[in-house]
């Protein structure tokens, strides 16, 4: 995997891509802090058999993030189309902690599915995120005819397309990149590489370093960045926004990104992953690198980093209370909305 | 009031329907210059551009799925997939995804999309060219399946699944492509999707089937009309979901049934008539439900011997039709 | 004899058969270090090594397809494939090729596969983790398709299955996987493919079914029996192909039947079930046959409340018993 | 593409790559010959309403019979996974003209599938030839699971997958050559990329001038050669099987080839393909240009060249008589062999 751990340390505020700013890496870190402390908290309620089942976004924060925000800055308009580990991207959107609460403990009200799917499925289209199914890359070719559609109307949308390095071995990722570029649409299909699919290690899923080396047999742009990097990251996805903005089709970012937890918390990743490889994982934790990089900038303070897990924890012990309180769906909603209701 | 095939009535109602509302566009393999393999889409390229009328990579997943996305975007995509053989690539996208997008969103989203196929054989397609796939979707809540068998049904049914807000396979009999020819009325019309249609009238036994076999059981009717013994005949033309009371309608008036297709016997189609009767119009029943169906192999053979051998043919109906009457 | 759970059965099953016979390898997502998410390999990489326990990439497609190429080579594969939810994506590998390949080739190719899926819900899977996909794989000539419900039969029809010289699509019950118990001798036993099985003795009515819903059954019948009334129960195992003269018999002797499955209603495996029924049992049956099943909604969602209302429960079932039997 | 057209008439006969020839190519030229008398005598027959379906070989056999040679000289054992336009493998591995023909006119007798499917497909593992399927690309998962079989058992064989350039956006054939990367598996991928999809042009299914640029993508080697050139697509059949031999893993050899007629007989390409693009790609037959080859090595002459084609006319119109004398399959055996019969 081609990243550079080390340039991080060195970067400064200086060298920011065009269209990021010192205010957005802070603001970028108050949301890591907040879906950190909320994700933590899920995975809590789990072991508490609470929330029947979670999938952790720990280690993702920073790729995610700076996707989102290079959707902000680089297109007139844009939508996600995200798979289950993307709780900073949906959190970033809108999706409020009492909204994502509901949904891991399945109550009334849930915004994305009405509690009929896993957490974090379903659709906010007025948040512009939309986590249809569960059947892995299943929605990469969904992505596609969004942008299509936006393309077909002359609508300035750029789609990001998120999905694991696992997703990658699917046939659909494969007809859906290649339609996107013989199309030329303005999509951008992130991956998110963390290396493990469950417990299939990469090397065990593909005969490459890099996913974006399939990049040139779909003629588009590839590339592979730090995914724990904010700004590293932000840079990749903003070039590949800006092209596809411009109409001139899909580009490829993969993002080296880690995951800190067993794959969801049905998974016991003891039997596969050597503790030493975590832990070393660890090291490149995205919250503590911006921090740094905040630090080193005279950005941010011990004690404002503080104060700013201070709040995340008070307001996800409110989402935690409100979510609790809730009812789950009446029974006889599970007849409903299957068609369109005439008449 | 026009004379024109099955294919033509097809070809009619898409390109009435594209006239009308620029939300609806085809995809699919050779549908542009080429105009479909079967000329569905002939002339569509020059009226409407290719922006509406686009030749994909060959593909199936990705058409199903890119038109899915197209459709929760708003658009109103008509997908081909060019052999009913070929449904079986797209069945993650149609009966894994858009068949469960507004139940999965809660009604945040919905699928305004057709999936159009020719399927069918005694058409000489051999093995995988001959194919009835329609149960497999019928099975699938969340979808329409449709499968017309007349060219004014055809049209009619054509414009209601793309005018639906929700997933509709529509699935077009190939060998009544050009065989079936038929009275369509000029202009706009709808036929309702989910309602069945009494082909022929008659008191002695019903008929329940579609498709082609709708034509062969039109044919053994009239060799038993011609000994005075009326059988009535219901094409469902939808195949999901059923139209249950016309169905039961018929059987509690003539109080036999038979259910005619050309997929294979288990659980086809014919097995949820079968059923649907046998729980709701028991107390009218004669005689057993009967079914002719195609056999339980995988689909007809080349030979034409074989494909004979395979298919559900007047006489055969004829015959089933004595057993049930006789019983 | 053990007393073990399902999943215990099957892992013996299958450790018994890669023992006894070397083409006989495992592939699928995870099925190595991890042992499989539900644990079936468990411990099977450390005795059989990773030539024979292959963890695949992503990719169902695949997994399926070249399983179906090693089976054409002659050997033994056992694909894994996570959830039953996860089958439409090797719907084309295994509807569209495996099940005619015998076929197809005139008989000079056949393919000895098993693809293995944990299926089924009221375990709080939700949309995507609880499908029921049987009835899919039942309407495909050249496949059976096995659904034990007991730890005794899903050793001994996974031995069957991973013997078979045809495609076996073995759905082996999530709920049950823990949550039933029960005897399995030691060592090699078979239970023979296509043979349903009384799990309980009646003359009242007769419950045919299989997987989950069989334990739910036998609840029901245990309360009728509280009453006096005794209801058969006819678990199918197999539901493609359908033991007719286990079922017909069954209902020839107490001429009421009620199919139960968790799939949903209309085209599930009950639809084929009952339509044998109507037509070969027609003179002995004093009641309509009558269908307890998932209702038709694309499958059971996530919040507890909703799971509960799609599930066929004991209640519901006796609920329906009780309406069978007024009739 | 990159091919280069003027290179063959200048190759002499010591150009010629190890393992190949001076009789390989003269035994080739006859192979040529008898094929595609045999394949112009089908589509008279379908002309003649005899044959059902036909899809013609010609333009593709220099590809096809170089391919089979290769795997002949450099693989110890061997399995060709065909598709429908492989009538050079075919023939060129034993299936005579009379069962060729038993196929088109499905006949009683026929060896693939008893004439249950369409020509050319069903299979003859006595001569090393499966064709299962008509759903495109469905066989390349086979292929490698052969393969995979095959090396399980350290039996020696190499596995040719044959396929269009259509196929290649298949998510299959992703899977496929993904999954045999990883797992090192003895596949040669052969792409006869005729450049059409049936009315599909290439660049409207792929963004790409090269299928064989994706071959790095999946961590192997990937080529493109002159498909009309026996020669040039033996040395690259010949590199991949070898490698494939010696455990390394698969290859996808890419031969750019040319279709002289429309997709199949049910086809009219006059409305997407202008006539004047077949008249130039004709300039490439790969008859005409072996001939040449031949020829300039002093190893053809005219009359010997027509002595091959009078005997190659006769062949076939024994061939032709022998199979309309043919019966059709009975009845019958419509019923059987979906299962095994037991007992
Ligand atoms: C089609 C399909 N196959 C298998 C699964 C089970 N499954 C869920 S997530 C997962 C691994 C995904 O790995 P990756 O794409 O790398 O994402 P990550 O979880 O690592 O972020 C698997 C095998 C599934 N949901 N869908
Ligand atoms: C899955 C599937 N989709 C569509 C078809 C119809 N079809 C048959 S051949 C073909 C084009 C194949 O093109 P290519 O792979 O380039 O092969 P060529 O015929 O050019 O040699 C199509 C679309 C099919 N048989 N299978
Ligand atoms: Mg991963
Ligand atoms: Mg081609």
């Amino acid at each position: 995997m081609a990243v550079d751990n080390a340039s991080i340390m060195t970067q400064t505020m200086n060298d920011l891509p065009s269209g990021l700013n010192a205010e957005d890496l802070v603001d970028i870190y108050a949301n890591m802090v907040l879906i950190r402390t909320l994700d933590e908290r899920i995975w809590a309620m789990n072991r508490q058999g609470k929330a029947a089942i979670v999938a952790s976004s720990q280690g993702h924060e920073a790729a995610q993030l700076a996707s989102v925000w290079a959707l902000r800055h680089h297109a007139k308009d844009y939508f996600c189309f995200t798979y289950y580990r993307d709780l900073a991207v949906t959190v970033s959107q809108g999706l409020t902690p009492t909204e994502a609460l509901l949904g891991f403990l399945a109550k009334e009200g849930e915004p994305m599915s009405g509690a009929r799917q896993f957490p974090q499925h379903g659709a906010i289209p007025d948040r512009k995120v939309i986590n249809i199914s569960n059947v892995v890359a299943t929605h990469i070719s969904h992505a596609v005819g969004w942008a299509l559609a936006a393309k077909m109307r002359g609508e300035p949308t750029v789609v990001a397309a998120y999905m694991g390095d696992g997703a990658t071995s699917q046939g659909e990722v494969h007809e859906a990149m290649n339609f996107a570029s013989v199309m030329k649409l303005p999509v951008v299909f992130i991956v998110e590489n963390n290396k493990y699919a469950i417990s299939v290690p990469q090397h065990r899923q593909m005969n490459v370093t890099e996913v974006s080396s399939r990049a040139v047999g779909y003629g588009m742009p590839g590339v592979t960045v730090d995914g724990t990097d904010v700004v590293a990251s932000y840079a990749a996805c903003a070039e590949a926004v800006e092209r596809a903005a411009r109409g001139e089709g899909p580009s490829l970012v993969e993002l080296d990104v880690e995951r800190y937890l067993p794959h969801t918390s049905d998974d016991d990743d003891s039997v596969y992953r050597a503790k030493e490889e975590i832990d070393e994982a660890r090291k490149r934790d995205p919250l503590a690198k911006l921090k740094a990089l905040l630090q080193s900038a005279g950005l941010m303070t011990d004690e404002r980093d503080a104060e700013l897990r201070e709040s995340a924890r008070r307001e996800v012990d409110a989402a935690t209370d409100a979510a609790e309180a809730a009812p789950f769906p009446p029974d006889d909603d599970v007849l409903e909305r299957v068609f369109e209701e005439v008449g | 009031m026009a004379i024109m095939t099955v294919i033509e009535a097809v070809r009619e109602a898409m390109r009435e329907e594209m006239r009308r509302d620029a939300s609806v566009f085809i995809l699919g393999e050779d549908v542009g210059r080429r105009g479909g393999v079967f000329l569905a889409t002939q002339g569509f390229i020059d009226e409407f551009g290719e922006q509406r009328v686009i030749d994909t990579p060959l593909a199936e997943a990705a058409i199903a799925g890119v038109a899915v996305g197209a459709a929760m975007a708003g658009m109103r995509p008509i997908a081909e997939v060019q052999f009913g053989d070929f449904m079986f690539p797209v069945f993650n996208q149609i009966v894994g995804e858009a068949a469960r997008i507004r139940y999965g969103t809660n009604g945040k989203l919905h699928v305004p999309m057709v999936v159009r196929s020719p399927y069918g054989g005694h058409v000489r397609g051999g093995l995988f060219h001959s194919q009835s796939p329609e149960a497999y979707f019928a099975h699938t809540p969340g979808l329409k399946v449709v499968t017309p068998a007349t060219p004014y049904d055809a049209k009619g049914l054509l414009k209601a699944a793309i005018r639906s807000n929700d997933p509709v396979v529509f699935l077009e009999h190939k060998r009544t492509y050009r065989a079936v020819r038929g009275e369509v009325p000029d202009g706009d019309y709808v036929v309702p999707i989910g309602v069945a249609d009494i082909k022929r009238a008659g008191d002695a036994a019903t008929i329940v089937t579609y498709g082609l076999t709708l034509h062969y059981s039109l044919q053994a009717a009239e060799v038993l009309a011609g000994e005075g013994v009326e059988v009535e005949v219901v094409d469902l033309r939808t195949v999901s979901p059923i139209d249950r009371e016309t169905v039961l309608e018929s059987v509690r008036k003539t109080s036999r049934a038979l259910v005619v297709h050309e997929d294979n016997l288990s659980l086809g189609v014919g097995a949820e008539v079968s059923a649907i009767i046998a729980e709701h119009a028991f107390d009218s029943l004669d005689a057993p439900v009967m079914r002719v169906a195609g056999p339980d192999i995988p689909a007809m053979p080349f030979a034409p011997t074989l494909e004979a051998a395979y298919m559900p043919t007047a006489d055969k109906i004829e015959a089933a039709l004595r057993r049930l009457l006789e019983y």
